[in-house]
């Protein structure tokens, strides 16, 4: 994949938004959809529309507060599309999730050009917000606690994230393999290539990038199996799910966050959904005890069934719990396990048909017989 | 009523028993047997080919001595003679070109006309004479004498020839009712005994005999009652052979079916000739107090 | 062993003369083996009849040289029982004649021991050497 | 949830001893009585009999009964039996549930009374939780066009469209070949009473040209197909022909002149036609196509065109895209009967590498009368006549380890035909079959190939043949005779192969367009092999001929009759009655994924493209519920199956007590 060099020196952040500046400047798009930067040093997404105002955009940032932009993306296209061109910057797994929107049609994607970013991984919230009050830390900074060993303070999924780098956008800049002091913008579409080739750039392909990649995803891919096979011993079974839910207090967090969870009113919010509660009475009475856990491990349980197939590993329904329950353990086993079944990986491409809407003769065997 | 009889070479010899038994139970029922005069030999067994017309002269040539005495009935004691006769007949009855060129053979005889039909005596006895009436000539029942009616292959087929069902014969079964005997029916009764193969396989004839034998006396059988010559010679004469090859074995006697008609008519049992037999069938018969 | 199945063979002379010996059609016979289920004597005998048809009917000169023919008692069991009409016990005659017919006997009783001579009632020996020799 | 004044009555079968014999139908009855808002609860001997319905009805009346159960075998079988006793006596029919207790426990449980009585009395309550929120329905009408679609032009599609069309129906049949008539035109005789298919189908197929209510639609295709039960739209794609049809009078003066031969499909490659031409004499219709492909004016866009320059009518224009045109039926016969299979199979054989190894429908235009040798039986090879010739039957058939695991059925028949056709052409010639064993089901077809046997000295060798090897002029067959026992050699000068048959090429395709099922091997999957045997799973398309199984003429003909009633008897009526049993969506909650859309078998939902909620074509909804089961907010639900009722059935099932 063929893409610009670009020179930064200990300016990336500057590097970055100068290049965005020219896209507006060159009226490539007339918008750009990014994370920018809030009062507190937090990120928020928001709309820059001026060449001038650039800087305030911090797509480096290593946290995800709030939603998904992916979801952001859906609120303002799933009537219509944009009319205005907008670009819009996305980590790896936004991009994923988008692309899964697209396949439930939530998500128009015409005017809408794709720049993805590299990403090692991303901080609880809480932890961003000590890291900024202790030092302030400007985007170099970030590498440099990465070389010093920063992603073990990483949020669980990005611990064991596959896609560090983006698997499909019109743009994507990357850092992942590339020598400190140097970006390397890569077009991963004709539209891409054409962005960069107006903007007077020379066009390269960077080898050495995928073996970094490489290298990245088998440590990752030994944490993973480890990281899931705990849980699995964990969880197993209804007793195991019953008590990992004990202190879930039905607040729904994880559902309003998870990018995959786009339906209008959730089904388990509904009065289509009803279990009546007087059944907890009749629930073993011998044992004495009956915690109400029933209704509220359908919700988690259904909740999984519906979105585990296209579920992307953000793992931001686990940061947006408030009783800090380790949910993406238990999602993301599911997600894992289902996607493998089917050999089907949410937002490799907007072609490949989600399990839920296809029904394939020969699938399932080993539990239909 | 006068019947023409044809008794065939082994009556008049080690088959005597057979002959003067039925000659006095006949006519005990008021039956004369007269035998055919100038009688040949039957043919002793049917030929099968069809090419070969030689072998039928002698059986046609009987049907000749019948119609020359202007009459169209001919009976016979021995189920072979019985088989011979009455295929023969029937062979020339339905082709008359084979009838042609056997007459033309048969050139110092006068040509056969076809009419005559051939009779088993068991016929006889179960449609002209009737069960009722033999069962009221019985002065000493055969009580308590458990009998295995054995009627072998020429009786019941070919299927065209038999004088009863070909798969399940009952003529003697009420013949021997009639006669007050208990009857110890299975499906050996029309096994064939093996027949003329006595001669060169002995020892086939010996293991039937075991087979039809044992399998008659688990069923309780006492005795044996037929009305062929050569069954009785293998079912008799070779229970010898059996019981060398299987120590366990039990001999019983077997009888021809008029002589144990003549016993239970109280006639007397000289008739019976039970010298000619292999097996002595008198330590039974004076055990259950018959003689 | 291998056969070879030919016009020729079809055609053969044995096929022909065991036809016109025993004027049965050999070839309506569609094996279904009950002259062989209920022959008293299969157990004797090397070829079952339905397997001396089979080998009439692909014209196998080897059938004259079986054992078969020669402990058939022509009792007509197989007759009785087959489904399409055809005697067995003729087939068998016919080809113990195709022996007899070159005056080739298959008894000589000269053999016989004389004291079971003696014992055999006539109608034994006359049948027997009515099946067994020319 | 327990409605104010419910009144259910529970009727439990005995169904003799196969419910009763396990499963404790008076415990059943005394539990059930106890449950909320069972007013009822009765056992008896068999409910499905005139005084068990008239328990239920009496029963409605007399106790006011709203809701019924009747706890018994599978719905499949009486579950409409009850629900029209129900409406007789006033009560919705679809406030009658069945808990199937016979498939379900009796006979699955056999001799575990207690357990099996226990399950039963769960089920029988879950279909009472069911029950409870159960719409009473009225059924959904559609329109209905009272035209018939006949796909394929074989005795099967004749003899639909002229049963379909003596009922006074419009009938389009459609046959993709140059001429209708199908495989039996190009057989010899059929047996087993060795008419000539001349004889006896060219008379039906004039019939067909003739008949004021078919619309025949040769040298056509299905391009699309749209809608449902009594309203199917169909495309039907007439294929470019280069010869005017109004114009061509089959005279026959183009195929003189034509330079281009090319093997004939008619005679199955063992004679050619030309490029222009029509397939066989008595074709219907007897006009002439251009097979583009070969012809050297269409090839190369000029030269030749001597057809064209000989044709009296000048009918032969070289142009044309063909057409599609649309037609409205209401019902769709497919006939498409089948293939055999070709020559890039059996190499142990020879097939397609020696000229005298022929399949068994090359061997039948040997045969024929009218066929290229005018029923003289010729080798290919050098045109001599063979004196010996073998069969091989289950050539591809009966052999799931390399072909086909089922019986080609026909070939039996179709071989002591051929083998009788041979003697009777070659009287001093020897015929030997080859076979597994011999398949002889019909009526006189036993007897027919006894007759074979015996008459016409057919000799049949039980056995396969391992291979076939060209020795000189002769083919050296190897051979067995399980027989004997022995391996068999036979010189033949011709051997034919039985091959096996084939569901039609391209049955797929269509299926697809008619949104039918096949089975494991091709066939189209009839709705139950016993008791629908005509008709598929989507309403209103029906199955006739070799289409669903291989068929023999006899069979064939039957079915196609049987397939044309049922058409008739569809399209009788004026409106058509469908379950009511559809899917519905909630538009408030419908958020647009379009997974309802994407899984439906039946094209029966669409996106609403303004609002972005689905839509469901009740006529073309089957009720299966697949869309309900993707549909993550529960937009989309089937009615009287609510997921609220599968919940609570669940609960009753569940419940600990």
């Amino acid at each position: 994949m063929r893409g610009a060099l670009l020179e930064t020196g200990e300016e990336t952040r500057r590097t970055i938004n100068n290049f965005l500046s020219r896209l507006l400047q060159e009226k490539m798009v007339d918008a750009i959809l990014a994370p920018i930067e809030t009062s507190t040093g937090l990120v928020t997404p928001g709309f820059v529309t001026n060449p001038e105002k650039t800087h305030i955009i911090d797509v480096l940032a290593p946290v995800i507060p709030g939603v998904a932009m992916a979801t952001v993306v859906s609120q303002i296209t799933h009537e219509k599309p944009v009319e205005k061109r907008l670009g819009v910057i996305l980590k790896p797994c936004d991009i994923r999730a988008l692309v899964e929107l697209v396949k439930f049609q939530q998500v128009n994607l015409e005017n809408i050009y794709l720049i993805g970013v590299d990403c090692y991984g991303t901080y609880p919230v809480i932890k961003y917000k000590e890291i900024l009050e202790k030092g302030n830390l400007p985007v170099e900074n970030v590498f440099e606690a990465l070389n010093k060993g920063g992603e073990t303070e990483f949020r669980d999924s990005c611990k064991v994230c596959l896609n560090p780098v983006p698997i499909y956008s019109d743009l994507c800049i990357g850092y992942i393999g590339i020598e400190k002091g140097k970006l390397f913008i890569e077009a991963r579409t004709e539209k891409g290539e054409e962005f960069l080739r107006k903007l007077g750039f020379k066009l390269l392909e960077l080898k050495e990038r995928n073996r970094a990649v490489a290298e990245i995803l088998r440590e990752r891919e030994t944490k993973r199996e480890k990281y899931f096979g705990e849980a699995e011993k964990e969880l197993n079974g209804m007793e195991g799910i019953n008590s990992f839910f004990e202190d879930c207090i039905a607040c729904h967090n994880c559902m309003e966050v998870c990018p995959i969870c786009f339906c209008k009113e959730c089904f388990f919010d509904s009065d289509r959904y009803s279990y009546v509660n007087q059944n907890y009475l009749e629930w073993n009475p011998l044992e004495g005890t009956v915690p109400m856990l029933q209704a509220k491990v359908q919700f988690h349980v259904g909740r999984a069934v519906h979105m585990a197939s296209s579920c992307v590993h953000c793992g931001l329904c686990e940061q947006a719990c408030p009783q800090d329950i380790a949910l993406y353990k238990l999602f993301g086993l599911i997600a894992r396990n289902i996607q493998r079944i089917f050999n089907y990986t949410p937002g490799r491409s907007v072609e490949e048909k989600p399990p839920v809407q296809e029904f394939k003769e020969e699938e399932l065997k080993e539990f239909i017989g | 009523m006068e019947l023409l009889y044809f008794p065939g070479c082994t009556l008049k010899t080690s088959a005597k028993n057979f002959e003067d038994s039925a000659l006095t139970v006949a006519s005990k029922l008021g039956l004369e047997l007269r035998e055919l005069p100038r009688w040949n030999c039957c043919g002793t067994v049917y030929s099968l080919a069809a090419d070969d017309l030689m072998h039928q002269l002698a059986p046609v040539r009987n049907l000749v001595r019948v119609q020359e005495l202007n009459r169209d009935k001919l009976v016979t004691l021995c189920s072979m003679c019985y088989n011979t006769l009455k295929r023969a007949s029937r062979l020339v009855r339905r082709n008359s070109e084979k009838l042609e060129t056997i007459n033309m053979f048969m050139d110092e005889e006068q040509s056969y006309e076809g009419r005559v039909e051939v009779f088993h005596f068991l016929q006889t006895l179960r449609d002209e004479v009737g069960f009722k009436k033999i069962s009221e000539k019985v002065v000493k029942p055969l009580k308590d004498l458990k009998i295995f009616p054995y009627y072998g292959c020429l009786l019941v087929r070919p299927e065209e020839e038999a004088i009863d069902d070909p798969n399940d014969p009952t003529v003697m079964n009420d013949l021997l009712k009639s006669l007050g005997a208990e009857v110890i029916d299975n499906s050996f009764k029309t096994v064939c005994c093996g027949s003329y193969l006595t001669v060169d396989k002995k020892e086939v004839v010996a293991e039937m005999t075991y087979k039809i034998l044992s399998a008659a006396v688990k069923d309780g059988a006492e005795a044996v009652t037929l009305s062929c010559p050569l069954c009785h010679f293998n079912l008799d004469f070779r229970q010898a052979e059996v019981a060398e090859k299987h120590p366990e074995f039990k001999r019983i006697p077997v009888f021809y079916f008029t002589q144990l008609m003549a016993l239970a008519f109280g006639l007397n049992p000289e008739v019976c000739r039970f010298n000619l037999h292999f097996v002595d069938p008198k330590p039974l018969l004076r055990g259950k107090g018959f003689i | 062993m291998e056969i070879k199945v030919s016009l020729k063979k079809v055609k053969s002379p044995l096929v022909r003369k065991v036809t016109e010996i025993s004027d049965e059609k050999i070839y309506s016979c569609y094996q279904c083996g009950k002259c062989s289920a209920g022959c008293p004597f299969a157990d004797q005998m090397d070829l079952l009849p339905n397997q001396v048809i089979r080998f009439v009917q692909l014209g196998m000169e080897e059938v004259l040289d079986c054992k078969t023919i020669w402990v058939c008692s022509a009792c007509f069991t197989c007759r009785v029982g087959c489904p399409k009409g055809i005697d067995i016990a003729n087939l068998n005659e016919a080809l113990r004649l195709l022996h007899l017919r070159r005056n080739q006997d298959h008894l000589k009783l000269g053999k016989l021991p004389r004291e079971e001579l003696l014992k055999l009632p006539q109608i034994a020996l006359i049948s027997s050497l009515r099946k067994y020799t020319a | 949830m327990i409605k104010v004044n419910e009144r259910i009555g529970v009727f439990i079968c005995h169904c003799g001893l196969n419910i009763a014999g396990t499963v404790n139908v008076e415990k059943v009855a005394e539990e059930i009585s106890k449950c909320k808002g069972v007013v009822h609860a009765e056992h008896y001997i068999f409910m499905c009999s005139d005084p068990g319905q008239e328990k239920v009805r009496q029963t409605i009346k007399e106790k006011k009964l709203d809701g019924v159960i009747v706890a018994a075998c599978s719905p499949d079988l009486h579950e409409h039996t009850f629900r029209s006793a129900a409406a007789s006596a006033g009560l919705n029919p679809y406030r009658v549930e069945i808990a199937n207790i016979r498939e379900w426990v009796a006979w699955p449980h056999e001799g575990k009374g207690e357990e099996a009585t226990e399950k039963a009395i769960k089920i029988i309550d879950a279909a009472i939780e069911k029950l409870r929120d159960n719409m009473a329905l009225l059924p959904v009408e559609v329109p209905v066009t009272k035209k018939v679609l006949v796909i394929g032009g074989g005795i099967a599609g004749i003899q639909a469209a002229l049963d379909c069309a003596d009922a006074g129906l419009d009938v389009y049949l459609v046959e993709r070949g140059q001429s209708i008539g199908g495989k039996m035109a190009q057989l010899s005789e059929t047996f087993p009473t060795l008419d000539c298919p001349q004889c006896i189908e060219t008379p039906k197929m004039t019939a067909v040209a003739q008949h004021p209510k078919i619309h025949l639609y040769a040298y056509s295709e299905i391009e699309d197909v749209n809608g449902y039960v009594g309203n199917f739209k169909v495309k039907i794609k007439r294929k470019p022909t280069f010869v005017d049809w109004d114009k061509c009078t089959g005279c026959r003066e183009c195929m003189k002149v034509c330079p281009v031969k090319v093997p004939s499909e008619y005679e199955r490659g063992i004679a050619d036609r030309k490029a222009i031409y029509i397939s066989f004499p008595q074709a219907v219709p007897n006009k002439a196509v251009i097979d583009a492909e070969n012809c050297i004016r269409m090839k190369y866009g000029k030269g030749c065109g001597l057809c064209a320059k000989n044709c009296p009518s000048k009918a032969i224009t070289f142009e044309g895209n063909g057409s599609i045109e649309e037609v409205k039926v209401g019902a769709i016969i497919v006939a498409t009967g089948f293939d055999v299979m070709g020559v890039n199979s059996f190499g142990e054989y020879g097939y397609g590498k020696y000229k005298d190894v022929l399949d068994a429908l090359q061997f039948e235009r040997l045969l024929a009368p009218a066929g290229p040798t005018s029923g003289k039986v010729l080798r290919p090879s050098d045109g001599r006549e063979p004196k010996e010739v073998v069969f091989v039957q289950c050539v591809g058939s009966r052999d799931p380890d390399n072909w086909h695991p089922y019986c080609s059925k026909i070939c039996c028949m179709y071989i002591a035909k051929q083998a009788m056709l041979y003697k009777h052409a070659v009287p001093d010639g020897q015929a030997y079959v080859f076979y597994i064993d011999i398949r002889a089901d019909g009526k006189g077809y036993e007897e027919f190939v006894h007759r074979a046997m015996t008459e016409d000295g057919v000799i049949y060798l039980r056995g396969k043949v391992g291979k076939i090897v060209e020795e000189g002029d002769k083919l050296r067959v190897y051979g067995v005779d399980t027989l004997t026992g022995r391996n068999v050699v036979i010189d033949a000068d011709l051997v034919v192969l039985a091959t096996a048959v084939e569901p039609s090429k391209g049955i797929d395709d269509l299926a697809r367009k008619l949104r039918i099922q096949l089975d494991q091997d091709g066939w189209l999957s009839e709705a139950h092999l016993k008791l629908r045997p005509l008709e598929s799973l989507t309403s209103g398309i029906f199955i006739a001929g070799a289409a669903q199984y291989i068929k023999d003429i006899t069979d064939t003909v039957s079915q196609a009759s049987g397939a044309a009633a049922k058409a008739i008897a569809l399209l009788s009526r004026d409106k058509l009655e469908k379950e009511p049993i559809v899917a519905t969506v909630d538009e408030e909650v419908c958020v647009g994924c379009g997974n309802c859309v994407s899984i439906c078998t039946y094209n029966a939902v669409e996106l609403d493209p303004e609002l972005k909620v689905a839509r469901v074509n009740e006529g073309l909804c089957e009720g299966c519920g697949a869309c309900a089961a993707t549909c993550p907010s529960g937009a989309i639900q089937l009615i009287n199956n609510t997921k609220k009722q599968i919940f609570e059935m669940i609960t009753a099932l569940t419940r600990r007590d």
